[in-house]
């Protein structure tokens, strides 16, 4: 009984360190555990690969820049996976966020082929909420006067054939809750129908975002670590996602732990307060 | 005047949908409102009220974080609200301390003048630390509030976010008894895992409307319940009629 | 506000509706709308300002520090408008001070979730029994290491996610659309509390 | 030399936001108000960029002068610092929250209520999906009627509600479980890029000294 009554009072800050050790250990020595893909990820990768080259995609990035230590290689990735594809990318932000990530994502690119202006732009950010979706969806050629950098749209020969939603084949959300899937589909896939996917989205949000994918209103998502891993395993580029997923699983053993001590501990007070 | 191409049933479905809203508030503006029951919850902060009487430890409670001028917000600061309005009332009934911690200089004078006029109704002194307006750092604060004054009811309504989760942790450890409950999806989990009633969603709304009266939230609650059960009865039509095959409600509902 | 109502009408109508001139205006109010919204956006520094600059003037516990969040607040408007935002003096504020401090704050949420979750997520009525039991389910089918254990895991859990999550959460966002319906009537009636008060 | 001391600013800003998980302390205080500065700086420029792209460029070069009544609109939000003119400031909020309200109402009919309406079907191919598309109907069924306030949750009701509702709690035990997996990798990111490379460690070795005397000192106490 004492150790469990020691266990059930543990300090916080144990709690945290333990957290950062199930962290750290399998950064240092990698333990290489299988990673099965799931269906979410191979859904917007196929997309991505059975699209038309030449097409216009929207690469919105709702995220901001701190997300960029973390999951930036994903999002190079993904926009050197759609430009090999030879689309059209759009990249655009409808929060305040995220203009400054998109000019790093491309700023990273290792592509040297494709030109800025002509496969690839950076819009920048877009206000108004659902209302600067909505307008961008309508006819962004007439919504905008520069890009991001500042260049008049009349020098991006990328834009010369864009409109707006109607001529877009795919639009990639990257998003870590609001603007999220639901204003994606509220502004564009329900009024221009234009096939919506989820490039990166917190895993804590894709409970909310499942119902749409279930009923085909979005295609897939790529789901926090875990879809970039699997990313990574469908590019063929084994990265630092695959090698973070072992992280996950000590995290994982610890949180599980945690809340089966906690539980069992619960439990015997209880029992033990009935005796009494 | 045309209306646009498969977006017929969805203008029939708001139009419907918004009728029945406006039936009821106009029913229950005429002062003939639907009923609208209990919960579970609200019955409990009765008796969280009673116990902190017997053990004669302040209840703390809290309207949550969120502004009052965002449209997805402000209900559930108001609903907040008109809990701490009903706690006020209980509390100043029974002379018992209370705590109420504000994150939001907008809706400090409201709830200000709600204990006050409810500890006066009552003929019992209101202390002026009753209410604390609390500019920022509102999580770090009202956590040391609970830690420290050991509140023995803790009870949150209104809008929160990443907070909830530690006030939740600050409220079990002080020992006190918690209701709580938020609309925001991301947030409830912490609040149904951590305390001992919590109300989900839409169910502040509820407890809001069923605590002030409001003609038009009652109202409007007993419409969307009539919009509720149009979905669900057109869920089952239309999972029967797919299951037989007959696809026409189907392709009526969407394109 | 007899305008809300207006405008709220006008832009539902001309979504179901084909009428050009609805059109036409609806566009337009939507444009206006986001240069607005840009406005708004510049409230919060000058929030700040009076928030801060009174604590200061006041001086409350801890002035200096409301000095230092003026100071690098007027630092990086002054960098961003001035020199631009592409120059190396406000990409340094942002990209190389704040990103860090940015994304270290979002780390520390899950650290409170898990002290919560070891201290108070128990068991203690049926409600938290089926979150919990789901909960940890669920940490076997999140990480690799449950499938190494047992094939099954995989299985359950996403027959579980895409299932009964999936369905639970499609029920909330039904309920929650007809939810958001009922608040836009009351904004449109200007019987919302705090919104249409004007 | 530079990329140097931006690795140790790096560093020390992503130790200062962590110690607070050791205890409340200045390093976190300073480093939370340099955030919210930089951010409500950053949204400024942000703001003052897209009034000018947008806005200015519009009526300046397109011609287009209808612009000038969002200008006037905007410039009316600044009402609500000066307490006698405030309800100016009501008039441009009224025309934000009914757009805002007026475009999500009216999409949301369409992609949220009546395509998931239409997404909930029975399907009948193989038994495994007719079951599972069975229990997503009865699932969402009843976490629909679990919202219905108006009736007594007696019953029918009664049975369906509270299925709902544990429906509902196994979707929030999923939620929990799946937030730690951003932490994570969060907290990966910032190890790898701000805490173990040189010579950000030294940082990081400070700090742990740091903690390490506190610990002491409140032992001796």
């Amino acid at each position: 009984m004492s150790l469990l009554k020691k266990l059930m009072e543990i300090d916080n800050r144990i709690l945290y360190l333990l957290m950062f050790v199930a962290i750290i250990v399998p950064m240092l020595k990698p333990i290489g555990l299988p990673i099965p893909i799931s269906q979410y990820t191979a859904e917007v990768y196929n997309k991505i690969e059975d699209l038309d080259s030449g097409s216009y995609v929207i690469y919105s990035m709702e995220l901001g820049i701190s997300s960029w230590p973390w999951a930036g290689e994903h999002f190079v990735l993904t926009l050197e996976h759609l430009l090999s594809r030879n689309l059209k990318v759009i990249c655009v932000s409808f929060s305040a966020s995220g203009p400054y990530l998109l000019e790093k994502v491309i700023q990273n690119l290792k592509t040297t082929e494709k030109v800025y202006g002509v496969d690839y732009v950076n819009l920048g950010f877009v206000s108004g909420g659902e209302a600067g979706m909505s307008s961008f969806a309508r006819d962004a050629n007439t919504l905008f006067t520069t890009d991001f950098g500042g260049t008049p749209i009349e020098e991006l020969s990328i834009l010369e054939s864009f409109t707006g939603a109607n001529d877009v084949s795919l639009f990639l959300g990257f998003t870590g809750g609001t603007p999220g899937a639901d204003e994606y589909i509220r502004q564009f896939q329900a009024p221009y129908e234009i096939p919506v996917a989820i490039g990166w989205c917190s895993s804590g949000t894709i409970p909310s975002i499942a119902p749409y994918i279930e009923s085909r209103q979005i295609l897939g998502a790529v789901v926090d670590m875990k879809g970039c891993a699997e990313y990574e395993l469908l590019r063929g580029k084994p990265g630092p996602f695959i090698a973070g997923m072992d992280s996950q699983s000590l995290v994982y053993v610890l949180v599980l732990s945690v809340l089966i001590l906690g539980n069992i501990g619960f439990f015997a007070e209880k029992r033990s307060e009935k005796n009494v | 005047m045309i209306l646009q191409s498969g977006k017929m049933i969805g203008f029939l479905m708001l139009l419907t949908t918004v009728s029945f809203i406006l039936y009821h508030i106009y029913r229950a503006e005429k002062g003939n409102p639907a009923n609208i029951r209990k919960l579970a919850a609200l019955e409990a902060i009765d008796e969280l009220i009673g116990r902190a009487a017997e053990m004669g430890r302040p209840v703390h409670v809290t309207p949550g974080a969120s502004a009052i001028n965002h449209p997805s917000e402000a209900p559930q600061t108001f609903a907040g609200i008109s809990v701490v309005n009903y706690i006020a009332s209980s509390c100043a009934e029974l002379n018992l301390p209370i705590i109420v911690t504000v994150g939001q200089a907008a809706v400090y004078p409201i709830v200000e003048e709600i204990v006050r006029t409810a500890y006066a109704n009552e003929d019992n002194i209101f202390e002026p630390d009753y209410v604390r307006f609390i500019a920022d750092a509102y999580s770090i604060a009202v956590q040391g509030i609970l830690e420290r004054e050991k509140p023995a009811a803790n009870i949150m309504v209104g809008g929160f976010y990443n907070e909830s989760v530690r006030f939740a942790e600050a409220g079990a450890r002080a020992g006190a008894l918690q209701v709580a409950g938020t609309a925001r999806t991301y947030q409830i989990p912490f609040f149904v895992a951590a305390c001992d009633y919590s109300l989900i969603g839409e169910e502040i709304f509820v407890a809001g409307a069923y605590i002030s009266g409001d003609p038009v939230l009652i109202g409007s609650i007993a419409g969307q319940d009539l919009g509720k059960f149009l979905s669900i009865i057109l869920i089952l039509i239309n999972g029967i009629l797919t299951a037989l095959g007959i696809n026409w409600l189907h392709q009526l509902l969407g394109r | 506000m007899l305008i809300t109502a207006v405008i709220v009408s006008l832009i539902v109508f001309e979504y179901f509706f084909d009428v050009p001139a609805a059109t036409t205006v609806s566009e337009n109010v939507q444009r206006w709308a986001v240069v607005v919204m840009a406005f708004t956006l510049g409230l919060g520094a000058i929030n700040l300002f009076q928030i801060h600059g009174a604590k200061v003037l006041r001086k409350d516990k801890e002035w200096y520090l409301s000095v230092w969040l003026l100071f690098i607040m007027v630092l990086t408007i002054v960098f961003g408008i001035v020199s631009g935002p592409f120059e190396d003096s406000f990409r340094f504020l942002y990209e190389d001070v704040f990103m860090h401090l940015g994304g270290t704050a979002t780390a520390l949420q899950g650290f409170f979730i898990l002290s919560a979750a070891y201290r108070t997520f128990r068991a203690r009525n049926l409600d938290a029994a089926f979150l919990i039991g789901a909960g940890i389910l669920m940490c076997f089918y999140q990480a690799p290491f449950g499938v190494l254990i047992w094939k099954g895991f995989d299985v359950i859990g996403s027959w579980l996610f895409t299932v009964a999550v999936s369905s639970a959460f499609r029920g909330i966002i039904i309920g929650s659309a007809i939810g958001a319906m009922a608040v836009g009537v009351r904004i449109v009636l200007g019987r919302e509390k705090g919104l249409a008060g004007g | 030399m530079y990329e140097e001391i931006v690795l140790i600013i790096a560093a020390a800003s992503t130790l200062a936001i962590l110690s607070y998980l050791y205890r409340e302390n200045i390093f976190y205080r300073i480093a939370e108000y340099t955030m919210v500065g930089i951010s409500a700086g950053y949204l400024f420029v942000m703001a003052y960029r897209n009034i000018i792209s947008f806005g200015l460029n519009s009526i300046v070069q397109k011609q287009d002068y209808t612009y000038i009544i969002a200008f006037i609109l905007g410039f009316m939000l600044f009402g609500i610092y000066v307490k006698k003119y405030n309800w100016i400031s009501r008039w441009p909020m009224a025309f934000i929250i009914a757009v805002g309200t007026g475009i999500s109402l009216r999409g949301l009919v369409i992609s949220q209520l009546l395509a998931q309406i239409k997404a909930t079907t029975i399907e009948i191919s193989t038994p495994l999906k007719t079951f599972n598309s069975v229990i997503t109907l009865i699932v969402v069924v009843c976490v629909l009627s679990y919202f219905i306030f108006s009736r007594e949750q007696r019953g029918v009701l009664g049975i369906t509600g509270k299925t709902g509702r544990y429906a509902m709690m196994v979707a929030f035990g999923t939620v929990v479980t799946f937030m730690f997996m951003t932490t994570t990798t969060v907290i990966i990111g910032r190890l790898k890029v701000a805490v173990l490379p040189y010579p950000a460690y030294y940082i990081a070795i400070i700090s742990l000294i740091l903690i390490a005397i506190d610990v002491i000192r409140k032992k001796i106490r």
